[in-house]
């Protein structure tokens, strides 16, 4: 029954690290760097949210507990955040004449003067989305799942978006450029892509889809200027476990480490879950240890696949 | 570079950064002067921002020996000093929940130990890896490191952090009691009020002490190792790791090496800065001052023993200077956003504009050096190379 | 009586499906100047990072002078006397060409840490020791106007010929040249020929790639033909030059 | 049509970042020909395609598409101008579907008659309409190469440069490939190839450049290189 309940909030906490994981991961492999920016670029996006909810107040009609000025705060979380890494491209990444560790470490300060500025506008403090907080809901108690319909707009929206970006990626002509430039820039430019948009295009993805996750992550937990940061350790641990580059390996990855973090709990008491062993056994390590652990099982990725579960060989 | 007129004199020997960066420190140094003269600046604060400097300085030290000796991107900085700060706590501290109350040359001794255990859980796994992997995989442990010491109370006191911890000296013959000792002062200062000197201002002179001794000392040790054979290999790893490998070097032997080396050199900014602040907390193991540090080394330019100590110095100008600036009126900011953003403009204008950094290491690395008078007769060894006046 | 400096046997290598040495059986006698030629793809590289120990082979076995080196290290690979250069080699930043020099003698004690401590008189004797050798060698090839030199200064060919120069502080038994003269100037390239066959004359024995067949065929007995990851064939340059396989498969036929 | 070669280099200087490879090369590709490119290893035989199809800028000197100058445009805008080029290695999307490689290859279409195209290259090549949903990096090296062919012949272009086909394939599938090469210049294709096997390279040509240094050492009909004692012994092998 626990087991049950873990695995419901994993799957919620798992929805938002795999929006953050599949633009990181796209960026990744179109833009060739590790984005260190990409966490706060979450962060603007909550906070974009905030401030558009702000402004339209929670009138309107409610779904699922939500005002519907909520679903355009999302928007606004998708384009600002998308426009902010757009800018950013386009003033500090593009003109830059460096590798990508060069490129690595400019994201970091990308990441400050994001977090800075959040800061300087809206302070430390941490902040909540002007919305009613629900009850888990009533019908799923009885099963162990406590999960509230914030919840399941969060579970319920991710998988669309992320169902959307696969069809973009399969079926179109644009996904196709960008898997075809993340694959071997220099032939596609030699075919003909122009690769500069293709970069910008990945920049919104990878932005707005950030940024969308950025809000989630707000209505989950709190806003507050560091949020984007202290998640960007686990979206890069996602994207590493999944294989770098690879979105549907981004997919996979969020989805292990938001459950993983979220299953911690089992962990202390395997013995009673697994058949065949000792209910006595399990490994002591709390809660607090959640992120820690994600990230130990992401450094034993590096070391024994690096080029991740679903990576390709060689 | 090349055609440097040796018969010149020391001025006449710098590039024009040199004599910029001079220019810079000169007037810097004329400022802090004044402020000292004219009382607004009170000498005891002067001797804070000193010892920050030197801890800075210490960090930059150990990272350029990381990644501007040998080419590790070392995102575990700030576990680095922290274990430095925790070990010499738990060591003296009174507060200790461990066993406190030791000697603080045992807790200098125990945090070097301390950290070169940690240097090793660090390195041994990531070492292997690629560049960016490495940046991100040791960023994730020092991250274990910090959620360790936050939530093992029994051993660290977690969130409440340490307190009571000696001064370095506390417990040594005569230095022990050298602050009270001395009768106080009042100096009449030529622009402004009397500045008195007590014991607080000994102490921290006693500071200042102890971290010149650590950053001299590092400086020797780092300087003599990066010219000999050893710091060659590094160098030879930085610039193509295959090259080393082939010519029958063990890269990974050396790269853990170098690792432990710098590592070491940052737990010696921790154990000053534990008997500086005299109270350590899970918050010195924040991510945000390993990217102080590479501020630091970057802006200095990388594999430069001199910029690495300028680096060092310039982000606690910023540092501190933010907390100055924010403070006056009229401009409604507050110290650590504005820091954060200046921080941020500061990196991205280096990679932009100077991403070799301020002081890059041309030339203080060529040896034998590239002016050398006689390029026909061997030098005869590294010890007796010539000290040149640019490192 | 035959010395084999160099065996391989049966080494094979892939990389994700794609064979890149299927089976290779070669041996390198001392004293010899053997090439290892074929046409692209043919496995030539990829024989040489086996033999060198950057990859680890799937299957087979390395020896060098009678010692089985499979699956070590690169370094430890060099310490049985096996030294090799790179096609591009890439310059060493913040050194002269003298002190670049420095990293190929395999003696200096002063390269472990706490020897720099423990023993600075052998170090220091050790540098001095190296220092000279260098400076002899740097005029053996010729290049010793250059010791002062950043060696991020000068040019590709010059720094092929540092690049052998310092390979040679290393004492190898057996030198392993990974197209000495791709991307060298006619001068340099005939300077570079007579360098390695003085280098051989006073007796290191030489493996080496090489495109430019008339380099090839100027300097090297035997020649080693690879095509797809195996040997097709070995022998004088004569008779590898008249055979037909070879011909077909990389001369080009009608040849 | 004006009398101008569909493509001509003159008096170029060039290369990567501040190493110079070229050095006032000039040569020319007429309507309908095959030219090759001989020459030994660091000769710029492979600095000339790059060049000509804008991954490099010539520091000096011009590239002439049809009597235009084309020197410092980018390649994705080459290609729009009817040019193709198939790169020595890497030359498919590993990852992509062979379909899916063709598709790319259309990007610089700009009419709709893409699907009609990639038709009559299956046509052409049969062994691409069996693969045609595998993916190309589980192709045979031969096949990856009629690959890259196909994806560079989906803009119809009139020019196609071609850098080493017979690179890393065994003698027979490297016929096979030149027999491609044939076919696709049969079809109005004007071909400028750098060839490793010169010998082969020239006997399906109908001219040939001898390149040595960055400049053309030789030039003249490929038969007529392929009988000079000269080029033979310094360039041949043989």
């Amino acid at each position: 029954m626990a087991a049950l309940g873990l695995f419901a909030n994993g799957l919620v906490f798992s929805s938002i690290i795999v929006l953050g994981s599949i633009g990181l991961s796209l960026v990744y492999g179109i833009a060739d760097f590790a984005n260190f920016a990409h966490g706060d670029t979450m962060t603007v996006g909550a906070y974009a949210a905030l401030v558009t909810l702000g402004a339209l107040g929670s009138v309107g009609p409610s779904l699922f507990g939500l005002p519907a000025a909520f679903f355009l705060a999302l928007c606004a979380g998708f384009v600002v955040a998308a426009l902010v890494a757009v800018a950013t491209e386009k003033l500090v990444y593009e003109p830059l004449e460096i590798g990508s560790i060069g490129l690595l470490i400019t994201s970091i300060g990308v990441a400050f003067i994001y977090r800075g500025l959040v800061q300087m506008v809206f302070s430390a403090e941490s902040a909540r989305y002007e919305v009613r907080q629900l009850r888990p809901i009533e019908a799923l108690i009885p099963y162990g799942v406590r999960v509230t319909y914030h919840d399941v707009v969060i579970v319920v929206t991710s998988v669309v978006l992320v169902g959307t970006l696969h069809v973009l990626l399969r079926y179109t002509d644009l996904g196709r450029k960008m898997r075809a430039m993340a694959d071997n820039p220099e032939l596609a430019r030699v075919s003909g892509i122009r690769t500069d948009r293709i970069r910008l295009v990945t920049w919104v993805v990878g932005g707005g889809l950030a940024g969308v996750g950025g809000v989630f992550l707000g209505l989950f937990n709190r806003l507050s200027p560091r949020m984007g940061f202290n998640l960007l350790l686990l979206v890069f641990a996602a994207v590493i476990l999944g294989g770098i580059g690879s979105v549907y390996g981004a997919m996979l990855g969020g989805l292990l480490i938001g459950m993983v973090h979220e299953a911690m709990p089992l962990l202390s008491d395997l013995g009673t879950l697994l058949p065949l062993v000792p209910d006595a056994v399990g490994i002591p390590v709390g809660i607090e240890y959640a992120e820690a652990v994600a990230f130990v099982i992401m450094v034993a990725v590096l070391l024994v696949r690096p080029t991740g579960i679903a990576g390709e060989g060689g | 570079m090349v055609d440097i007129d040796v018969d010149a004199g020391p001025l006449g020997e710098m590039t024009a950064t040199e004599q910029g960066v001079t220019a810079v420190v000169v007037a810097f140094g004329a400022v802090l002067l004044f402020g000292l003269l004219s009382g607004r600046l009170a000498p005891t604060y002067f001797l804070f921002l000193v010892g920050l400097a030197g801890m800075y300085a210490l960090l930059s030290l150990g990272l350029n020996s990381q990644w501007g000796f040998t080419g590790l991107i070392n995102f575990s900085v700030a576990a680095f000093f922290g274990i430095g700060a925790y070990g010499a706590a738990l060591t003296t501290a009174s507060s200790s929940p461990v066993a406190g109350g030791f000697n603080p040359a045992y807790g200098l001794v125990v945090a070097l130990v301390a950290a070169t255990v940690l240097a090793l859980f660090i390195g041994l796994p990531t070492l292997r890896l690629r560049a960016d992997y490495l940046a991100i995989a040791s960023l994730g442990l020092a991250e274990v490191v910090r959620r360790v010491v936050l939530n093992e109370r029994r051993w660290t006191n977690g969130n409440l952090g340490v307190r009571g911890i000696p001064g370095f000296f506390d417990g040594w013959p005569v230095l022990s009691t050298f602050p009270e000792a001395i009768p106080g002062l009042r100096i009449a200062v030529p622009l402004g009020a009397t500045v008195e000197l007590g014991e607080p201002f000994y102490r921290m002179l006693l500071n200042v002490l102890l971290v010149t001794v650590f950053v001299v000392g590092s400086y020797l040790l780092l300087s003599r190792v990066h010219r000999s054979p050893w710091g060659r290999v590094l160098r030879t790893i930085r610039a193509d790791e295959d090259l080393a490998r082939a010519l029958g070097k063990n890269t990974y032997r050396f790269k853990l090496q170098a690792f432990v080396l710098g590592s070491l050199v940052m737990a010696l900014a921790g154990v000053f800065y534990a008997h500086l602040n005299l109270f350590v907390s899970p918050a010195t193991l924040e991510p945000i001052t390993t990217f102080y540090v590479w501020v630091a080394v970057i802006l200095g330019g990388t594999g430069s023993t001199r910029g690495a100590v300028f680096g060092g110095v310039v982000v606690v100008v910023l540092r501190e200077g933010t907390r100055g600036l924010a403070g006056l009126e009229g401009i409604p900011l507050d110290a650590p956003s504005l820091r954060l953003v200046l921080i941020g403009l500061l990196i991205v204008l280096l990679m932009r504009f100077r991403p070799q950094g301020v002081l890059p290491p041309q030339r203080e690395l060529i040896w034998p050096d590239v002016v050398d008078e006689a390029p026909d007769r061997p030098e005869t060894g590294v010890r007796e190379a010539r000290g040149d006046g640019d490192d | 009586m035959t010395d084999t400096v160099l065996r391989v046997e049966n080494l094979r290598k892939e990389f994700g499906g794609l064979v890149a040495a299927d089976d290779a059986t070669f041996g390198v006698e001392r004293g010899t100047i053997t090439a290892l030629i074929g046409p692209n793809g043919a496995g030539k590289s990829t024989i040489f990072n086996l033999v060198s120990g950057f990859y680890e082979p799937d299957a087979g076995r390395v020896e060098v002078d009678g010692v089985d080196v499979t699956g070590l290290e690169p370094y430890e690979v060099a310490d049985h006397g096996l030294i090799r250069t790179f096609q591009t080699p890439r310059k060493l930043e913040g050194m002269t060409v003298r002190e670049a020099m420095l990293v190929g003698p395999q003696d200096q004690p002063g390269e472990s840490f706490l020897r720099l401590f423990t023993a600075p008189g052998a170090v220091a004797a050790a540098e001095e020791r190296n220092l000279a050798d260098a400076e002899r060698m740097l005029e053996r090839f010729e290049i010793d106007h250059l010791a002062t030199q950043p060696a991020t200064d000068i040019s590709g060919g010059q720094t092929k010929l540092v690049e052998l120069a310092r390979a040679m502080l290393a004492e190898p038994e057996i030198l392993l040249l990974d197209e000495p003269a791709a991307g060298v100037n006619p001068t340099l390239r005939n300077e570079l020929v007579a360098q390695i066959r003085r280098l051989n004359e006073a007796g290191t024995t030489c493996l080496l790639i090489e495109h430019d067949m008339e380099f090839v065929m100027e300097l090297a007995d035997p020649v080693v033909v690879l095509d797809r990851g195996s040997v097709l064939t070995q022998g004088p340059p004569e008779t590898v030059q008249g055979d037909d396989r070879v011909i077909e498969a990389y001369l080009g036929g009608g040849a | 049509m004006n009398d101008d070669p569909v493509l001509e280099l003159v008096d170029v200087d060039g290369g990567y970042g501040e190493v110079q490879v070229l050095e006032d090369l000039s040569l020319r590709l007429e309507a309908g020909e095959i030219v090759c490119l001989i020459g030994p290893n660091g000769a710029g035989k492979s600095t000339v395609l790059k060049t000509a199809f804008g991954l490099l800028t010539p520091w000096t000197g011009a590239v002439r598409y049809h009597g235009e100058d084309i020197a410092g445009t980018a390649p994705e805008d080459v290609v729009r101008k009817g040019i193709g080029y198939v790169p020595q290695t890497d030359n498919v999307f590993g990852s992509l579907t062979v379909e899916e490689n063709l598709r790319m290859g259309g990007v610089a279409r700009e009419d709709d008659r893409l699907e009609g195209v990639v038709e009559e290259l299956y046509d052409r090549f049969d062994v691409l309409r069996e693969k045609r949903t595998a993916k190309a990096r589980g192709l045979s090296g031969g096949q990856q190469q009629v690959l890259a062919f196909a994806r560079a012949l989906v803009t119809e272009p009139d020019v196609l440069l071609v850098d080493e086909p017979s690179a890393g394939l065994a003698p027979n599938t490297a016929d096979e490939v030149f027999a491609d090469v044939e076919a696709v210049n049969a079809m109005d294709t004007a071909i400028l190839m750098v060839e490793q096997n010169a010998t082969k390279g020239l006997e399906i040509s109908d001219r040939g450049y001898v390149l040595d240094q960055g400049t053309v050492a030789y030039e003249g009909d490929a038969d007529g290189l392929l009988d000079d004692p000269e080029v033979s012994e310094l360039y041949l092998g043989g």
